[in-house]
């Protein structure tokens, strides 16, 4: 492992209790921390001057499904403008209980991207105004990214759905109700 | 007298906007409330082209992502081949050959013309302007004509591997390109005529969609979209990869961060794409386009079909895929429309454990209800348009 | 030659249309119209009989009738919109909270 | 008697003769005019039989088949009638306008004098007005016949739009009617032919230079072409008022925008441009004002202020295609910011200067 | 029977027709258009009876912009919504007309017959030129005051149909 970086470094010092793991791999500075107090780790990112890690790149998630306890891991990649300097924080998240705090006091742009890590590995975001799938529609089933989830499941388009207000006639009531029994197991 | 007054029936009006519509291209759906025409809320729906690009990843080698690269933003595919190239060459730990770096310079500038320029003309003509819309697209396909003769595709190229290029330029490219920027550069003075000075485009678009550099750095914007407010970021700039230290080229930026603005931001970066493209042709440097490295680079076809370590070489790296050493990384570029990034997670396989892109326009889309509440319908044609969402980078 | 009476029974037959309207229908709106239906049977009589009598006067009056018209089209409208802002119905019988 | 009434018939056939197929010719024009703006090749692919080489014709036989040969679609939960009316709405008042407009003076056959103009009526601007303001219906109708929401905000917006363009356009007309001193489209064009300080032609355009900007940008907008083209804007609201139309019905309200742009040219030419008048030419020939005089057969002088006419509704026409594949498209704001804040003053304005300056040259009289 | 005749008895059955559908239809677009129709017809009349301006003005006033007022309205508010028929009302409202029509019937037949085109006017009666003779000498006080009104109806409409903000 290579030398920390002088930010590392000051982050080792200012959030010791929250720090799990340091490493820096090909120039990519990392820092895994713990899920508690997941908002204020991250106001201390943002509004540290020293810091000053003001622009949140991404944030995702990686399914370590037999290769790691706890199996999920939540990537967020921040940037910092004054400064020119990335840093990956990682918060590892029990497959038991997938929940970490959500970012949108801080980010408005974190409200899609925790949406799509919901959608695609089922990790809730605690505080988020809005969490809906976002890529895949309400009805599908699991979370595809999940290493468990078989690649070649086949899930049916929802047939049909009851919008207020949206005029359906008789004709494609007909072939929609014959779909759906199509569809149907057994069918 | 009946002093309650609720949202009575008459005053708004639930109008699905997409996504089978003429300005939701790239299949996108708004769920608009409207007063009359004023959007008092806008929900976006997204997700219509979503192909499961990271979970087909995981299924394939390091080198057999490369043509689903293609697909994230078919308007300029180059420059995702080059950043998903780069990204992995970043975890390996290896460096290209200097004709190479120039030549993905020169290939991922010349997509980032064919970007703007299909931004900038399909906004141009889905506001009336056609006319301006079919001079960029004349210009577009120009720069296509110079894609197609380099990698033999006009939009899903493939042209990048992993530690080089398919083959080198071909005979006569820099005068090609000279040609065809000497037009390009003639059609986009006529659209500066056309659109820059007109009252009703700067009607359209000045003033619309504005946001504030604060909001658009919480919303982690990028690129055009940010440039456009003031903020001084351009990945070429602020983390050279490449060449781009050696080129000498402008970052224009915007002051309002409202659509003209943008529009303006990104006709300037044609300008200097240009510039870049020139420099570069001129400093490209002879030698071969990929390393010499028999693990991460196929041999060539002689020695495939001429002698059995290149035959087995040939099927290791084929069947098995490039050995890439445990690790992760992230690796951002500048694509056409703002940072694109890749996070690779390699368990040290042939095959990548994970690879998350990070979409400039997935995130630039997020932002959109707050720049069109309050605005008219029509509005949302030109900020839409120069957000430049492309579905197959959004939804992946 | 049309004889005048004709018009004038033209026109009484267009204004007992219009009183039925506005006595049958519950729609405001069509209430309205109904009422535009017996200004204009008013608006053929002065006209058939400014041309019997061969003098314009009639002929200013029903100009004077489309102005007074079109101003009570137009308050009569922004009254029943505010009405339906506030009631969401356009029937008359139930505005009645003035009624004891 | 009869002959009379033939003659009218045989006027009103040519007049819609010539407004139905200028229409169509300005269909292919758009197409092929567009392509030149553009540098495209355009409409190409209309052959007969395998020739394919007579465009115009061509396109002009193949449109309508294949317009009509569409399914006639109505929406399931709009109103059957009303859905079927609306296009009759919109292509009537359009073809019903170029009745008043004259084409050329009068023709002597025979000893008979006969007024090239369907019509002469004495209230033509007038009527001609009134025909326009009842063409917001097809747009209206059609729009809340379909029931759909994309159609209904296509309807508001035509409504809106074509009623505040309406009074921009008669106001900027009342100059044109206070300078001629007449409502009779004849009239006013006869007029046109005398000539200011010995030389040039009293055409509306040199005596109500703004009146002609200002009718010419509410014609456009009354005929809800681009930079106006809000009721149908097809990036926003998908096809605005027509969105649920299709085949022979579509046809008509495509006819009928051609139609009302081919009326609009008529009238600009009618009222600014000297209607059928060739400047110097006479009932009996050319007199030049340097001196000289060319004259001519009676047929001849008739036929020149024909094609005169001809020459100059085509070119606003083309000025039609032109401007649309040259601008953008407003917003709804602020179109009625235009119409209300600019055009409806400056109209207001120019019948006040026009007031003045009549009462000031006539000398208190 | 002569052709003015004839041509009267034409839209005098069809503008009945038209109003009857006015108060009958159910739904008052359909209302609305048979009232634009209506009014079309009666402006023929108006021209049958030597009135061409006031009947241009019909059409434009009227049918040009009233009437695209009401639709307007009735397209804002519900254009679903039928009413309720009741038939108590629906008889008494037509016996009334009824009552109404053979009342104006026996009024007429007490005058002695004329007819309308009686007397002689001059070229241009009714034209622009006399009606505007008329207003701006005779009536020029009642023209200013229609202004007022005018003006007095646009601040009152945007001062009712104005949302309380």
């Amino acid at each position: 492992m290579a030398e920390d970086s002088p930010t590392l470094q000051y982050l080792k010092e200012r959030l010791a209790d929250g720090i799990l793991d340091t490493h820096a791999f090909r120039g990519d500075q990392t820092i895994v921390v713990r899920r508690e107090r997941l908002c204020e780790t991250f106001r201390t990112f943002r509004d540290d001057p020293k810091l000053a890690f003001n622009f949140l790149t991404d944030i995702t998630a990686v399914d370590y499904l037999g290769k790691r306890e706890p199996r999920f891991e939540v990537v967020y990649h921040l940037y910092s403008m004054p400064r020119g300097e990335r840093l990956r924080v990682k918060v590892p998240v029990p497959e038991a209980d997938p929940v970490v705090d959500s970012l949108t006091p801080l980010w408005k742009g974190a409200n899609w991207l925790e949406r799509e890590v919901w959608d695609m590995f089922g990790i809730r975001f605690l505080g988020h105004p809005d969490l809906r799938r976002i890529l895949l529609y309400e009805e599908f089933q699991g979370h595809p990214l999940r290493k468990d989830y078989p690649v070649n499941l086949w899930q049916p388009l929802v047939p049909e759905r009851e919008v207020a207000g949206t005029f359906v006639d008789e004709r494609s009531r007909n072939k929609l109700t014959r779909l759906k029994q199509k569809l149907a197991p057994g069918g | 007298m009946n002093p309650e007054r609720v949202d009575l029936p008459i005053e708004t009006m639930d109008l699905q906007m997409g996504p089978s519509h003429p300005a939701t291209h790239g299949t996108i759906k708004f769920n608009l409330k409207l007063e009359g025409e004023k959007v008092l809320d806008c929900d976006v729906e997204v997700g219509y082209l979503h192909r499961g690009f990271a979970k087909s990843c995981e299924q394939a080698t390091w080198t057999q992502v490369i043509p689903y690269t293609d697909r994230l933003n078919y308007a300029s595919p180059v420059i995702n081949n080059v950043g998903y190239a780069l990204a992995v060459e970043k975890l390996i730990g290896v460096e290209t050959t200097p004709r190479c770096q120039f030549i993905r310079v020169i290939m991922s500038e010349l997509a980032r013309i064919f970007d703007h320029l299909t931004c900038c003309g399909m906004t141009a003509s889905e506001l009336g302007a056609i006319t301006a819309g079919f001079y960029m697209l004349e210009a577009r396909e120009l720069i296509m004509r110079i894609v197609e003769t380099v990698t033999g595709a006009r939009l899903t190229v493939t042209y990048v591997r992993i530690g080089g290029v398919k083959h080198d330029l071909p005979f006569g490219f820099a005068e090609q390109v000279e040609r065809a920027f000497r037009i390009v550069r003639k059609l986009l003075s006529d659209c500066d005529r056309l659109l820059s000075r007109n009252r009703i485009f700067l009607d359209r678009m000045a003033g619309i969609g504005a946001i504030s550099r604060e909001t658009a750095i919480a919303y982690g914007l990028t690129g055009p979209i940010l440039r456009s407010t003031g903020v001084n970021y351009d990945v070429r700039k602020a983390h050279p990869y490449l060449v781009y230290d050696q080129l000498d080229f402008e970052i224009p930026l915007g002051t309002k961060g409202d659509d003209y603005d943008r529009f303006v931001v990104r006709i300037q970066e044609l300008e200097q794409s240009m510039r870049i493209v020139e420099q570069a042709l001129k400093k490209i440097p002879p030698g071969p386009v990929t390393i010499e490295d028999p693990s991460i680079v196929l041999p060539e076809k002689e020695r495939v079909y001429g002698s059995i370590e290149g035959l087995m070489n040939h099927f290791k790296i084929i069947i098995e895929g490039i050995k890439v050493p445990p690790g992760e990384v992230y690796f951002a570029v500048e694509g056409g429309n703002g940072e694109l990034g890749f996070y690779l997670v390699s368990d040290g396989g042939g095959r990548p454990y994970r690879v998350r892109v990070r979409p400039p326009c997935f995130i630039a889309m997020s932002a959109f209800s707050e720049m069109i509440k309050g605005r008219m319908l029509a509005d949302i044609i030109p900020t839409f348009g120069m957000i430049n969402m492309i579905g197959g980078e959004c939804d992946r | 030659m049309v004889p005048l009476d004709y018009y004038l029974f033209l026109s009484g037959v267009l204004f007992a249309i219009g009183v039925v309207g506005v006595v049958i229908r519950r729609n405001l709106i069509v209430i309205l119209m109904s009422i535009e239906l017996m200004l204009n049977a008013v608006n053929l009589t002065f006209i058939a009989f400014a041309r019997s009598l061969g003098s314009m006067e009639g002929q200013v009056i029903v100009f004077f009738v489309m102005t007074v018209a079109a101003a009570e089209a137009v308050i009569g409208l922004a009254i029943i919109i505010s009405i339906f802002r506030h009631r969401q119905t356009l029937d008359p019988q139930e505005m009645q909270l003035l009624r004891w | 008697m009869i002959v009379e009434l033939g003659i009218i018939a045989a006027k009103a056939l040519l007049v819609l003769f010539m407004v139905l197929n200028l229409a169509g010719v300005m269909g292919w024009v758009e197409r092929k005019g567009s392509a030149l703006i553009q540098d495209r090749i355009g409409a190409n692919r209309a052959s007969v039989l395998g020739f394919a080489g007579l465009g115009l014709v061509n396109t002009l036989i193949a449109d309508p088949i294949k317009f009509l040969t569409k399914e006639d679609f109505i929406p399931p939960s709009g109103d059957r009638l009303l859905h079927t009316l609306a296009p009759c709405l919109a292509l009537f008042p359009a073809l019903v306008t170029f009745a008043v407009i004259p084409f050329g003076d009068v023709l002597v056959v025979g000893g008979r004098e006969i007024n090239l103009q369907v019509a002469n009526i004495n209230v033509g601007i007038l009527y001609i007005f009134a025909m326009a303001s009842l063409s917001v219906y097809g747009i209206v109708i059609g729009a809340w016949a379909s029931n759909n929401k994309f159609s209904l905000l296509g309807g508001v917006r035509g409504a809106a739009q074509m009623i505040s363009y309406e009074i921009a356009m008669g106001l900027s007309v009342m100059g044109i009617l206070m300078v001629y001193g007449t409502l009779e489209l004849q009239q006013i064009v006869r007029s046109q032919g005398q000539l200011l300080w010995g030389w040039l032609p009293a055409w509306g355009v040199f005596l109500q230079p703004v009146a002609l900007l200002l009718f010419s940008a509410a014609a456009v907008a009354e005929t809800k072409r681009i930079p106006f083209d809000l009721p149908e804007g097809e990036s926003e609201i998908v096809a605005g008022f027509h969105t649920e139309y299709s085949g022979g019905k579509f046809l008509m309200f495509f006819t009928g925008e051609f139609a009302e742009m081919v009326t609009s040219a008529g009238l600009i030419a009618t009222l600014y441009f000297g209607g059928w008048q060739v400047p110097y030419l006479l009932r009996d020939g050319f007199h030049f004002p340097w001196g000289g005089t060319w004259l001519l057969p009676q047929l001849a002088v008739v036929l020149l202020q024909v094609g005169a006419f001809t020459l100059k509704v085509v070119f606003f026409c083309w000025l039609f295609v032109l401007l649309r594949w040259t601008l953008p498209r407003f917003r709804y704001d602020q179109v009625m910011r235009l119409g209300w804040k600019m055009l409806l003053p400056l109209a207001l304005l120019n019948v006040m200067v026009t007031g003045v300056v009549i009462v000031a040259l006539q000398g208190g009289r | 029977m002569t052709a003015p005749v004839l041509l009267f008895f034409v839209l005098a059955a069809l503008s009945v027709v038209f109003s009857l559908a006015v108060v009958f239809q159910r739904n008052p677009v359909h209302s609305a258009m048979a009232l634009v129709v209506t009014l079309f017809l009666v402006a023929i009349l108006f021209l049958t009876l030597d009135a061409p301006m006031v009947g241009i003005l019909q059409i434009l006033v009227y049918a040009g912009a009233i009437m695209v007022l009401f639709l307007f309205v009735i397209m804002l508010l519900n254009p679903e919504a039928l009413e309720r028929r009741r038939a108590l009302w629906w008889g008494l409202g037509s016996i009334a007309g009824l009552l109404l029509v053979f009342e104006f019937a026996d009024f007429l037949s007490d005058i002695p017959r004329q007819a309308a085109q009686g007397a002689a006017v001059g070229e241009g009666f009714g034209g622009p030129e006399q009606l505007a003779q008329s207003l701006f000498h005779d009536f020029v006080l009642p023209f200013e005051v229609a202004s007022v009104l005018l003006l007095v109806a646009i601040v009152g409409a945007v001062v009712l149909a104005k949302r309380e903000g």
